[in-house]
């Protein structure tokens, strides 16, 4: 099929049309709402479901209903619009049911403006609703990766009966660049699957989904389900994608857009002979745990570069447990940073010392003092 | 005879959207075609003499950017 | 002389639709009025095969536990929202929400004014019984003015918790609403309107004509501190006058139906 | 071989089509090609601009500091803009709408009249073909054929009958040359 | 020899607002609101006790343009945080500004409660039929029929539900004491949109509760029309579905002498 010249935000809209999506539901926000005015077209001119909801509190919990149907269903959002789903995002997570949900991160915290960020990483993979869960996190580095990672959540989410996140940001979402769209899914029919709530049909005894496990046992034991379900993902859809790694002295940990620029920082210092490489991690959650801990034991640092104040950095810090000095570089609250920045974090590391015993946040606090002030 | 005003329009906050003029009685505000202000807007002015200073202008700008000046007749100041 | 057989017709027996469990209600709470009402239009209408009930948070958060029919659990106040989900997923499907007046009309205020706007075809099931019975008996929305609670212990004071809210008259004013009526649990003869409502309702949207509500004036024994009997004679004299029963929006199309 | 172009000017004067289109061409020709708007709460007026970045590989970030060219269409992308040329890098000014000249010497700079242009051919709304028809003649990264094939592809077809006067402004564009940096 | 002339100020700029250029559209009567609210705080004398809430919309950044304290609330929860401020600080003028998106759709539980709480705050509520500041998607607002980029062939009232008249609603709450409708796309209208933010602003001073004044407004951007055509628009197509007039006076704010 020919490539399509299309924003990443209508790009992954499309994508989940393709991919069978039966119904959405979402709130308009910048700078995601491309996806959703998309859709408003879209699914009608297909007979499918589409609401516009009173507010992201509403959305999510439509998406929780039509979830229960076993309906392919989906929500977009960007970072306050999160916030308010959290409610919905744990009791779906207790209830065991398949959903994507798309997050245009924006800067934050609270309202915060509307340029593209990743601070809600703690949020989607270390928690953000209430309990224990843990939920499947992607992250697109391009309009491409946007379509193809659409996709593949639908499967993932229905596979593991999950919430999976695809967590992009406003950079991706604004942006055009040529993809290859996947072929038209036919729409499903009713589900059949053995949890779904379909109504008897007089087929069957009735059923029910819910979130609550008043007899401490049973949530201890659904808690317990959902601890070992998140295992055999960790040990099954770890995604990275990796760049001049083999040779390298030096790596670079970066996800989604921050990856992206850390790329042309490392073609750079490439060409100047210095032999660094680059990690991307595609799912966040699941981490690419023992990528990052192999890695740590055949380089002479890494440096982990974000959009947020270090909060894959805690992630990487745990995996790589001293191996190797870790160094951190990140622009925030909505700054997006330039390629230079990168390559001259990666000459400052080439040139050492390095040491595993400075704390790596605090030290780029320091040295972010004399470029914001 | 009608009571003679003036206006004055605040051209860095004035945005050119016309309501002034549409909603002049008198219709002698017009927006300057010959030059731009530094938002790239072709301000309000008043173009013509008839302004009554009766204040239409300024209660529909969005901007407030108008003041109203009305004359006071001259023979009662001096009483 | 031989005894004749004696011959019986059966008046009044269980509904099908209402599972033969014992609930976990307090003795007297018209919650279980409500649910055989639903129970027997769902009955009378054959709707059981099709039907997907939405639980609220509240006492009635386990009633999917007493009826013999499919059922989610929403979060608190989320109801419609969820049932819109299910609704637009399975149009063809039966779709009721059962909620309570700190589910409807306090957190979930806004989700039952925009179901009700945009006109979803489902039915909603209001149970006003004037204070927030599972957490044990704090303010509602809906408590009366000077009416005792835990949380306004010296009767509230609408100066400064204010008003109750009239649910109905309210939703009533939204052009998307068709069926809107208010009854009460209180005696037979009102528990009969009340169910031929509930008959109505569930019409309008088989019909598809569109978001039906029906508001029960119920008890709370427990939460009140009087005796069952007490407790309805209260409602009468209490709440009635507040909320009075009638009908607040019926759409022409319903009006017109033949049951 | 990757370049980076900056088109910038007032909303409406086609800064963000202009790179679009460039973006279209260098897809269809089999590039990899990045397309980002500056993007704000909506309002009318104000300054637009975009960054196209048109490589044979997989592209890194879609922003740069340096850019190896700048489309500036009116004054305030010329002030902004022309520092950050990359050195060798090109200026392709809308003389029409700016009250000075460049200062820069390190880099290749075109003075192109294209309201004046535009207009000549007869209608306005084409300055920024005149101005995308000057980039290309300088930064041969896609070619003339390109453009018009690119325009054919993906101008809406309600807006085929102006296809002529967009290929002749391209072709009026391109005879502004600029002189090597010294 | 040419005498003086005399002139006197028919009208200024008012105190309360500040002589800054806004981020509006040209022709939003956004402009026009924050002009009376300034002005009716300049003739009440209230500048040094005011307490704005702005909202999550175009008019989030309100406290650029006001010389009075300002919070910034969540989208839809002005109400919310307004009652916190007016219950620490009573004998402070606190009032909301809040567009449609945020006051009848994410915000609705928060209003309801606080009219019917008869929480002493004034609401000044911003009507324009459609979401300004994402780019012009359907509101709770939008008429049946009207296009928006989130229902592109016109609001079908089937699928996308209809239109909430607020005032209407809020005005069957015991709590809320003056509810009223008013337009802003004529002078003369302005001037009636004027004296409702009085009245509404002096029910808060009078300790009487709960006010809210709707302005039906304009989005010439996202409405595609000029802003004289958009002033037609409203005036042919908003007035008849939002009908002008005051929805709920308290016997004890129409009794009020201003």
């Amino acid at each position: 099929m020919a490539r399509q010249l299309m924003k990443g935000n209508e790009a992954v809209a499309e994508a989940a049309v393709r991919a069978g999506l039966h119904a959405y539901f979402g709130y308009p926000i910048t700078p995601q709402t491309e996806l959703l005015e998309y859709l408003s077209r879209r699914m009608p001119e297909l007979g499918r479901a589409f609401v516009q909801a009173e507010s992201e509190v509403a959305a999510i919990n439509m998406v929780y209903g039509a979830a229960c149907t076993g309906s392919r269903v989906m929500t977009s959002s960007s970072s306050p619009g999160f916030s308010l789903m959290m409610e919905g995002v744990s009791y779906m997570a207790a209830t065991e049911i398949p959903v994507v949900m798309i997050n245009v991160m924006r800067g934050g915290p609270g309202l915060g403006n509307i340029s593209p960020s990743q601070a809600d990483y703690n949020q989607s993979v270390h928690g953000g609703g209430h309990g224990d869960y843990r939920q499947i996190v992607l992250t697109p580095g391009s309009v491409q990766e946007s379509v193809d990672l659409t996709v593949l959540a639908f499967d993932l989410a229905e596979k593991y009966r999950i919430n999976t996140v695809i967590l992009s940001d406003g950079s991706i979402g604004q942006m055009m660049e040529p993809c290859e769209l996947p072929e038209m899914q036919p729409l499903r029919g009713v589900s059949t699957e053995p949890w779904a709530i379909t109504a008897t049909m007089g087929q069957r005894e009735h059923r029910m989904l819910s979130s609550i496990y008043l007899k401490v046992s049973d949530e201890e034991k659904t808690n317990i389900r959902i601890l070992n379900r998140w295992r055999q993902i960790e040990a099954n859809e770890v995604r990275f994608k990796e760049y001049y790694l083999d040779d390298a002295d030096f790596a670079i940990i970066g996800f989604g857009s921050a990856g992206r620029v850390a790329l042309t920082a490392v073609r750079q210092a490439r060409a100047e002979g210095i032999k660094v490489g680059l990690l991307r991690p595609i799912t966040v959650a699941p981490f690419p745990v023992q990528q990052v801990a192999e890695l740590s034991k055949r380089v002479q640092g890494i440096l982990v570069t974000e959009m947020n104040g270090g909060q894959m950095l805690d992630d990487v810090l745990r995996i790589v447990k001293g191996n190797c000095p870790v160094e951190f570089f990140a622009r925030l609250g909505g700054v997006v940073p330039f390629p230079d920045e990168i390559l001259s974090e990666i000459h400052r590391i080439a040139k050492g010392p390095l040491s595993v015993d400075v704390d790596p946040r605090s030290a780029w606090l320091d040295r972010m003092a004399a470029i914001v002030n | 005879m009608p009571p003679k005003g003036r206006i004055e329009v605040k051209e860095i906050i004035c945005k050119g959207c016309g309501l002034c003029v549409d909603a002049c009685p008198q219709h002698v505000i017009i927006l300057a075609e010959d030059r731009i202000n530094a938002k790239g807007y072709h301000p309000a002015e008043l173009s013509l003499d008839g302004c009554t200073g009766c204040g239409i202008c300024a209660i529909i700008c969005p901007e407030a950017a108008i003041t109203v000046y009305r004359q006071v007749a001259p023979a009662k100041e001096n009483q | 002389m031989t005894s004749q057989p004696i011959t019986e017709q059966v008046v009044y027996q269980r509904p099908e639709a209402l599972s033969d469990v014992n609930t976990h209600y307090c003795p007297g709470c018209t919650h279980g009025v409500a649910h055989r009402l639903v129970a027997e239009v769902i009955d009378e209408m054959n709707l059981r095969d099709k039907a997907i009930g939405v639980a609220p948070v509240g006492c009635s958060v386990f009633m999917y536990n007493y009826m013999d029919f499919d059922f989610v659990v929403a979060a608190h106040g989320r109801a419609p929202a969820m049932a819109t989900g299910i609704k637009r997923c399975l149009p063809d499907r039966f779709v009721l929400t059962y909620q309570g007046d700190g589910d409807l009309a306090s957190i979930g205020m806004a989700e039952i004014v925009h179901a009700a706007t945009r006109g979803e075809n489902i039915s909603v099931i209001f149970i006003n019984n004037s204070n927030y019975g599972m957490t044990g008996g704090q303010m509602a929305p809906t408590t009366l003015p000077g009416q005792k609670t835990t949380s306004s212990p010296l009767g509230r004071d609408v100066e400064q918790q204010g008003f109750p809210i009239r649910v109905s008259e309210m939703l009533a004013k939204l052009d998307g609403a068709s069926y809107i009526v208010r009854r009460s649990l209180h005696d037979p003869k009102n528990i009969r309107q009340a169910k031929k409502a509930i008959r109505t309702a569930f019409e309008t949207q088989v019909r598809g004509l569109g978001f039906s509500m029906v508001e029960l004036l119920s008890i709370c024994p427990t939460n009140w501190n009087l005796t069952p009997v007490d407790s309805m004679t209260w409602l009468e004299d209490h709440m009635i006058p507040y909320y009075p029963v009638g009908d607040y929006k019926v759409h022409p199309a319903v009006a017109e139906m033949k049951i | 071989m990757q370049n980076e172009i900056i088109f910038s000017g007032f909303g409406g004067q086609g800064a963000l089509f202009a790179g679009q289109l460039c973006s279209y061409a260098a897809m269809d020709n089999g590039l990899e090609v990045t397309w980002i708007p500056s993007y704000g709460p909506e309002m009318r007026g104000g300054t637009a601009n975009c960054t196209v970045i048109i490589s044979n590989e997989e592209i890194g970030s879609p922003l740069v500091r340096n850019p190896s060219a700048v489309v500036a269409m009116n004054l305030p992308s010329l002030d902004k803009y022309e520092p950050l040329v990359k050195p060798g890098g090109l200026l392709i000014v809308n003389s029409s709408m700016v009250n000075r000249a460049p200062t820069r010497t390190d880099i290749r700079v075109a003075m192109v009249p294209a309201n004046e242009l535009a207009e000549k051919i007869g209608d306005k709304r084409m300055t920024n073909m005149v101005l995308v028809g000057a980039l290309l003649a300088n930064l041969p990264i896609l070619t003339q054929e390109m453009m018009e094939k690119a325009l054919q592809e993906h101008l809406p077809a309600r807006h085929h009958r102006f296809l002529p006067l967009n290929y002749q402004a391209l072709r009026e564009g391109a005879a502004y040359i600029a002189a090597p940096v010294a």
